[in-house]
């Protein structure tokens, strides 16, 4: 690290989105960016929580969560993932728009990352609903006999499915809550980016709010193989 | 944190890539590997992970490594937690209740 | 309420504006700062109101002030609110907010917004903890330990769980901003070796703020969940483990005792120097055993689960590291004493709070040596022994830092001196009430009298009148200083820029300083504690 | 003149008297480094309090002395840590042959039953001299089994068994604390060890109203339950055959092995799906909510039973015994 982030001389260009207590632009948007990347930081221990509490069942009820597994849908499950890589294209993309200055191009990106969020959303809800017919949602109603009839080759501890099933929502549930955060930031931004706010000398928003979306994304990257792809191997 | 713009074709690169590499997990699930599918799933989802790190998030073009070391930090708390909690969990079974 | 205090003379951050909106819509760390005083000085007398209707209701072995479940809704929320809503906020919240941007020669936080935000997040979460007061309580014990708080417990658990998880994002957004600050907005020359000690104890604590809060929170909201949605991730007739919530919840919260005693080990740093007239003996050991022990003490989480039923092998291993948490400690404590050594001692207020924080903080240390003995902690934990010993740490070793800096940067705050006998007065109460009300629970603890227990057997009735007795005199103490604080603000003298003689930026500007800190960005070309190129108050040194 | 203030807990185990040994040493330690930090303070507070015309002295710092005094420490840590750990494997490592009391906690009672049958609530009977083990499980939330006497605490889970064993050294009177915090009547759970010469142990024991041994209770509702179809005592059933099984290691159908402790019998009756043994098939019903607490215990002695430590003092069948 550097001896001292601040220059001693003042910078000459001296925008609207200055604020008073930073010296200069850039030691503005690096505070901004990082603040972000710290955020995230948080992100990983408040998700990392829930990988934990997976781990750890996972290895006691390996039979159960390879069950479970089995009864989503991959194929959604798949397609949802390109969904969202496809979002975190366009905002890579709004980000490249933004630096060059090209208003029109970034919020038609800005608005497609919004469509991709909702895609994913109703695609998750529809697996959401699908779990709900099947009784597959932990409660009262839980019902775990489906997969013990469909699994006759592994053993099926009906309290232990109702686990797998817990954290599949409790995982699935809270990254929603963050792509439903993350549409609404989208939102913002857009509204923002119309009004013609941001130019290649101020982009940071986007850019902070871009590394949340792409975190985002991230985490449904883990999610994916550790919710639908436990155990898909042909049972013997 | 970067000036660098990045050329659009880098960015679709790392697009088709990122749908390969996701259709490539779903399809290598259905081969039995043994163990090795777990392991398979990980290494895939983590190259993903870092390609969007790195490139769609702009970390190999930060100029400073603070960025770097709030991620690997994080990661590192992770894994204490996983593994000292990990610590208790895979021996509880060896006795002494 | 401080507004009117002021002369105005001189404009300063106080009289710059007036008015409940320019404090409501403030930016300015310091006044922010204040908001935060006022918030956590409220908190405290609830928490302290509680603490007292326990200690009568021990005077007597049989039940007989309250009702069971009345005492264990006051043991539940004095711990609640006294943890989230006084002992984490206060030093970072209070004196961080007002220091950190002036020690490292800033103008402000790096995001005023988000320092008002955590302060309004702080007060929706203390609304819905007194909401969830004065509705019935909560009576799962502060650590919400399942599956007594998912399944069996039938108050306001959903409310309580939910109130600490906003205080904790507030929390976060504070960490967030100092670390920011500290690694972007350094005044020219202001290097890591030349940081006050402060900012690194600062430093420290918003690590363990930011890497530990997120897991407690999820935690509570899978508490929040099984509640609401009967999920069972905590529950064992549903497959699940409690003692993997006790791990989660563990791993936020003994790391949260560093976040309570770094910054008060931060403000002692800061003191004895002063009224040593010396640079610190060891800087760099003070300040990386700030950061040892906020790496270590991440390590060491599951020493509270001793008896719980985890592994022999993992209680092994969670032993041996909670040792090696002491070490950074013990350098501390050696590096403060030989401070001392071949110095300029004045006894101002301050620094009777600092002698104080250090030997209490000494025992409450050297009593978590038999803790983490896995042999005596089978026998001590849960007892009030622990009690004891944590008490010695919070209110022994972080509230005495707290009252300790709250004296030295009071000058600094509101431009004015308390009265230095009263304060002297009350330093001395505090530290006898202390005692009186805490060792008295070690012996109770070896002993063998259980925590949180609303009747006991009758012959541990003397040991429990001598607490409670002590904990009246200790309530004294806590309230003189609120009073003449308040006294100081419109009948204190007038204080000067730098009452103290002491290091540090925050001396270099006036009292109380201007909105933006400093008239111009300072550039620091000094080491930190330069003792030796600062003259001793005339004043201090005419006092003996 | 103690009785009603006493500063010192009753020492009546064989274990108490090693968590004291240490506790006196910590006590000591502590006093030493307390006295000198408060010595050191307090000499150079007077010796350099402030004077006219004389300067502080300049040190920056030492390395030498923050390497002595940060390995010096930690090796005074290290035993302390060694000790400690020495009193925790023994108290967590319960003798072959001790004579095994059942615990069932409950909001807010303790429930413990003797492996001769006898039942006591809230009060637990034991000899002096004799190796006590107990296996505790909770009906409700975790409650936590404390003997301040005897210096041992052990949590008691739902859902699993811990275990706690002792050797009480001297009769007497000795308190029963529930130790985690568990709802209303928290500071009600408590109640008495009652420590007997084994003369007057016997004497209280045949005068209970025992009806029949834990493991032959637990031998009825196995039979009551249709166990015996599939868990024959003869040969291999379409269940393994439980004879000599308990305390051995078993190989299981996906190549692990676990020992059949307490906790492996519990789990094999109330989800046997779990853990299947190699070689038989996952047919076995679910128990889980079909029996109580008290009746699993007497099947997990039962169990037990069929396996008798070679040789160990406790070396009885349930035949035998009858």
């Amino acid at each position: 690290m550097s001896d001292s982030p601040i220059a001693v001389e003042q910078h000459a260009e001296h925008g609207p989105e200055l604020r008073h207590h930073f010296e200069t632009a850039e030691q503005q948007r690096n505070a901004a960016s990082l603040g972000m990347w710290i955020f995230l930081g948080t992100e990983i221990m408040f998700f990392g929580g829930m990988f934990c509490a997976y781990l750890i069942y996972r290895l006691n009820y390996f039979n159960e969560f390879a069950a479970g597994s089995r009864s989503l849908d991959v194929t959604l499950g798949t397609v949802n993932t390109m969904v969202l890589i496809c979002s975190s294209l366009t905002v890579a993309l709004g980000v490249r728009a933004a630096q060059m200055g090209k208003r029109t191009l970034l919020v038609i990106l800005l608005l497609l990352t919004i469509v991709f969020g909702f895609a994913f959303l109703g695609i998750k809800g529809i697996e959401w609903y699908d779990k709900y017919k099947e009784h597959h949602i932990p409660g009262a109603s839980f019902d775990a006999s489906d997969l013990i009839r469909d699994y006759p080759q592994i053993h099926i501890d009906p309290s232990h499915e109702q686990l797998y099933f817990s954290l599949y929502f409790a995982m699935t549930g809270l990254h929603a809550l963050h792509m439903i955060i993350g549409v609404g930031i989208f939102a913002f931004l857009t509204f923002h980016a119309w009004k013609g706010r941001y130019t290649p000398h101020y982009y940071t928003p986007i850019e902070i709010g871009g590394l949340y979306w792409h975190f985002v994304d991230i985490v449904w990257i883990y999610l994916f193989p550790l919710l639908y792809l436990i155990d898909r191997k042909p049972l013997g | 944190m970067s000036e660098h713009i990045m050329s659009s074709k880098l960015y679709y690169g790392i697009w088709i890539t990122l749908m390969i590499l996701t259709v490539v997990t779903a399809k290598v699930a259905f081969i039995d590997l043994g163990p090795f599918n777990t392991v398979v799933a990980l290494v895939i989802a983590t190259c993903k992970a870092l390609l969007v790190v790195l490139f769609f998030m702009h970390v190999k073009y930060a100029s400073e490594k603070l960025t770097r070391m709030v991620i690997i930090s994080s990661i590192f708390w992770l894994l204490i937690l996983l593994f000292l909690s990990l610590a208790d969990y895979s021996t509880r079974a060896l006795g002494h209740g | 309420m401080a507004t009117a205090a002021i002369t105005a003379e001189r404009e300063h951050y106080l009289n710059k504006e007036y008015g409940i909106r320019s404090w409501l819509l403030t930016t300015d760390h310091k006044r922010i700062a204040l908001l935060y005083l006022m918030s956590i000085t409220f908190f405290f007398f609830i928490g302290g109101f509680f603490a007292l209707l326990i200690r009568l209701e021990l005077l007597t072995p049989a039940g007989d002030l309250v009702q069971a479940d009345t005492y264990n809704k006051l043991f539940t929320m004095h711990g609640m609110v006294m943890i989230f809503f006084f002992l984490i906020p206060s030093i970072p919240a209070v004196l961080g907010n007002f220091l950190v941007p002036i020690m490292i020669g800033a103008k402000d936080l790096a995001f005023p917004r988000i320092n008002l935000l955590s302060w309004y997040l702080y007060i929706i979460a203390g609304v819905m903890m007194l909401h969830c007061i004065v509705t019935g309580g909560v009576d799962t014990g502060w650590t919400f330990y399942t599956p007594f708080s998912t399944a069996f417990s039938n108050t306001k658990v959903i409310e309580a769980g939910l109130a600490i998880f906003v205080a904790g994002f507030s929390s976060i957004l504070t960490g967030l901003n100092f670390v920011v600050t500290i690694h972007r907005m350094r005044a020219p020359g202001m290097t890591w070796s030349r940081l006050p000690l402060f900012i690194w104890a600062h430093y420290a604590t918003s690590i363990i703020q930011l890497l530990g809060t997120p897991v407690l929170a999820i935690t509570l909201v899978l508490v929040v969940f099984e509640r609401v949605f009967h999920l069972g991730i905590f529950d064992p007739t549903r497959g699940g483990d409690p003692l993997l919530f006790q791990h989660l919840f563990w791993f936020y919260s003994h790391p949260a005792v560093y976040i309570m005693i770094l910054p008060s080990m931060g403000v002692v740093t800061e003191i004895i120097p002063c009224f040593s007239r010396k640079r610190i003996f060891g800087y760099h050991a003070v300040a990386l055993s700030s950061i040892a022990i906020a790496v270590f003490g991440f390590l060491v989480w599951a020493h509270h689960m001793f008896v719980a039923g985890i592994s022999l092998y993992s209680a092994l291993i969670f032993s041996i590291l909670s040792y090696l948490v002491a070490i950074p400690s013990a350098i501390k404590v050696f590096n403060w004493t030989a401070t001392m050594y071949k110095g300029s001692i004045t006894f101002s207020t301050p620094m009777l709070y600092a002698f104080g924080f250090i030997g209490l903080f000494t025992m409450g240390g050297l009593t978590g040596l038999f803790l983490s003995a896995l042999g005596i902690d089978v026998h001590v934990t849960d007892t009030y022994f622990v009690v004891a010993h944590f008490h010695y740490i919070m209110v022994g070793g972080a509230v005495m830092g707290y009252l300790g800096g709250m004296h030295f940067w009071w000058p600094k705050i509101s431009g004015r001196m308390y009265p230095e006998w009263l304060g002297k007065f009350a330093a001395l109460i505090v530290f006898l009430g202390f005692n009186l009300t805490f060792f008295p629970q070690f012996v109770l603890g070896y002993l063998g009298m259980p925590r949180r227990y609303w009747q006991y057997p009758p012959e541990f009735q003397v040991l429990n009148v001598l607490s409670t007795a002590g904990s009246t005199i200790l309530a004294v103490g806590y309230v003189l200083p609120m009073l003449y604080f308040l006294w100081s603000m419109r009948y204190g003298k007038i204080a000067d820029d730098n009452p103290w003689g002491a290091a540090g930026l925050e001396w270099k500007t006036t009292s109380p300083p201007p909105t933006f800190n400093f008239e111009e960005t300072p550039e620091v070309t000094w080491e930190a504690y330069n003792y030796d190129e600062i003259p001793a108050p005339v004043e201090v040194s005419l006092e003996r | 003149m103690f009785d009603n203030f006493p500063l010192w807990p009753a020492r009546a185990s064989t274990g108490a008297g090693n968590v004291d040994a240490l506790y006196i040493f910590l006590v000591l330690l502590a006093s030493f480094m307390s006295l000198a930090i408060f010595a050191m303070i307090v000499i150079f507070a007077l010796r350099y309090r402030r004077r006219r015309g004389v300067e502080a002295e300049q040190i920056e710092g030492s390395t030498a002395l923050e390497i002595t005094w940060s390995v010096i420490p930690l090796g005074i840590f290290m035993v302390i840590f060694a000790w400690g750990a020495v009193i925790y494997f023994h108290e967590r490592t319960p003798p072959r042959g001790a004579t095994e009391v059942y615990v069932v906690a409950k909001q807010w009672m303790w429930k413990l039953e003797h492996e001769e049958g006898q039942r006591e609530i809230n009060e637990l009977h034991v000899p002096v001299g004799r190796d006590v083990k107990l296996i505790m499980t909770s009906q409700d939330v975790i409650h936590s089994f404390y003997i301040p006497a005897f210096r041992i605490k052990q949590d008691v889970l739902p859902g699993r068994y811990t275990t706690l064993w002792f050797r009480a050294t001297k009769p007497g009177v000795y308190h029963l604390f529930c130790a985690e915090y568990c709802g209303t009547q928290h500071s009600g759970m408590i109640g008495q060890i009652v420590v007997l010469e084994p003369a007057q142990y016997e004497a209280w024991l045949s005068g209970g109203l025992a009806t029949g041994s834990l493991a032959s209770n637990g031998q009825n509702i196995f039979q009551q339950l249709g166990c015996p179809t599939c868990h024959r005592s003869d040969v291999q059933g379409r269940g393994p055959n439980l004879a000599g099984v308990f305390g051995k290691p078993v190989l299981l159908e996906d190549g692990r092995t676990v020992i059949a402790d307490e906790n492996y019998v519990r789990e094999s009756i109330l989800s046997p799906s779990a853990k299947v043994v190699s070689g038989f098939k996952p047919i076995m019903p679910v128990f889980q909510g079909l029996v109580s607490e008290e009746q699993l215990n007497a099947l997990v002695a039962y169990v037990k039973s069929l396996s008798p430590p070679a040789g160990a003092a406790g070396a009885k069948s349930p035949e035998t015994r009858e």
